[in-house]
């Protein structure tokens, strides 16, 4: 599973991307960020206030409740402020 | 009616670019253009545009479509620009042809509404102190691309 | 804050309109631009534009200074074409500048569709056939000019 | 009181503006119109169906009520096409 981050999820992440290999339980959007949490400070630091945070999943907008499988591209980043 | 979408560092040419959607034709009327600039608000001294490559174009072309589906166009130019933009500098732009003024207007202000919120950029300003900051999204401009979908 | 306005034969340059509004300044957020064209329909050969000289410059000025009473904006430029154009040339052209899109996409709507409507120019098609036909004023246009007034 | 005429008015009166001089009893753009309708037969075409004529006083558009003066310009045309 490709894991993606943008803006400042990537700054306190410390890297743009990872592959990661959670275990069967994680099996949603929302499972996967609690896991992601756990991983390093920098993690715990990026998904500390779940509401700022978006996700897509292979590049389509995602809620909390989309399903994650591995293969799957997942990003995450701050509500969008492009135009 | 193929839109034209594009992300790149360099600057477009708005007359390129209307030029190149009215070469050759004469069913055009009306032709709406939106250009968004880099505004030198509290000591901004560059702003840097960061984008998910791949999801930025399929996101754009998705809306363009809906765009397409939803107005009598002959013609889409999305251009948005990332990397580092001095205040002054053009951001974006949104060109709209149709036969007629309402359909071309129209689009080009849903394009440029939704493309506030529903393209992944993400916009960080350097300030003249050496400091930066992320842009935070704007409850506005949800406002604004939700009044497309509640009509 | 001056509006352009210009009644003139010759085609306009929408680079060189665009910018003589942004030129040297870094708090323009949006630029909306509107270009009308001649369309090609049922065989026009040419579409003649005639107009009251004096009155029309006062008009638009008039309308001009509605919209800057209405939206914050930091340049308006109106041109408008008038004798013989052919299929497919560009005919009027409005740009409005704001710190903001919503202010510079709505009062350029609103100033195309009140020179539809409140501006002394007439139009008369040359069809292919040596036939000359007065184009009539449309109740679609009062009603686009109308909504502003509603508002 | 000089009076201009714009597109198919102008086509129909066959004169682009002339100097007129009506009597004191015109006293509104409508008795204008009445008072010009009588002047030629083109003049009578132009003004034949009133509806689809508008009127300007001084360059400022202007309704059938709206007085006349000597020393106006007064404007006969057809609903405006711009745009």
């Amino acid at each position: 599973m490709r894991v993606l981050y943008f803006a400042w999820v990537k700054q306190h992440v410390g890297v743009a991307e990872e592959e990661v290999a959670p275990p069967p339980e994680v099996r949603d959007v929302a499972g996967l960020i609690d896991w992601l949490a756990g991983r390093s400070p920098g993690h715990a630091a990026a998904f500390a206030n779940r509401k700022t945070i978006r996700a897509a999943v292979n590049q389509d907008f995602a809620g909390p409740d989309h399903p994650v499988t591995a293969g799957d591209e997942i990003a995450f980043f701050p509500p969008v402020t492009g135009g | 009616m193929t839109p034209r979408i594009a992300i790149q560092e360099a600057p477009f040419d708005l007359a390129e670019e209307t030029a190149r959607l009215t070469e050759g034709r004469s069913d055009i009327g009306g032709l709406a253009s939106f250009v968004g600039l880099c505004r030198a608000d509290d000591g901004l001294a560059a702003m840097v545009l960061e984008h998910y490559p791949g999801m930025t174009e399929r996101a754009i072309t998705r809306i363009a479509e809906e765009a397409a589906g939803r107005w009598p166009l002959f013609g889409i130019t999305v251009i948005h620009r990332v990397g580092r933009l001095p205040p002054g500098a053009p951001i974006v732009l949104v060109l709209t042809a149709s036969a007629h003024r309402a359909a071309a207007l129209e689009s080009c202000a849903f394009l440029i509404d939704w493309l506030k919120t529903g393209a992944p950029f993400w916009k960080r300003e350097e300030l003249a102190d050496g400091e930066s900051r992320w842009v935070e999204a704007k409850a506005a401009d949800d406002a604004a691309a939700a009044r497309w979908t509640a009509a």
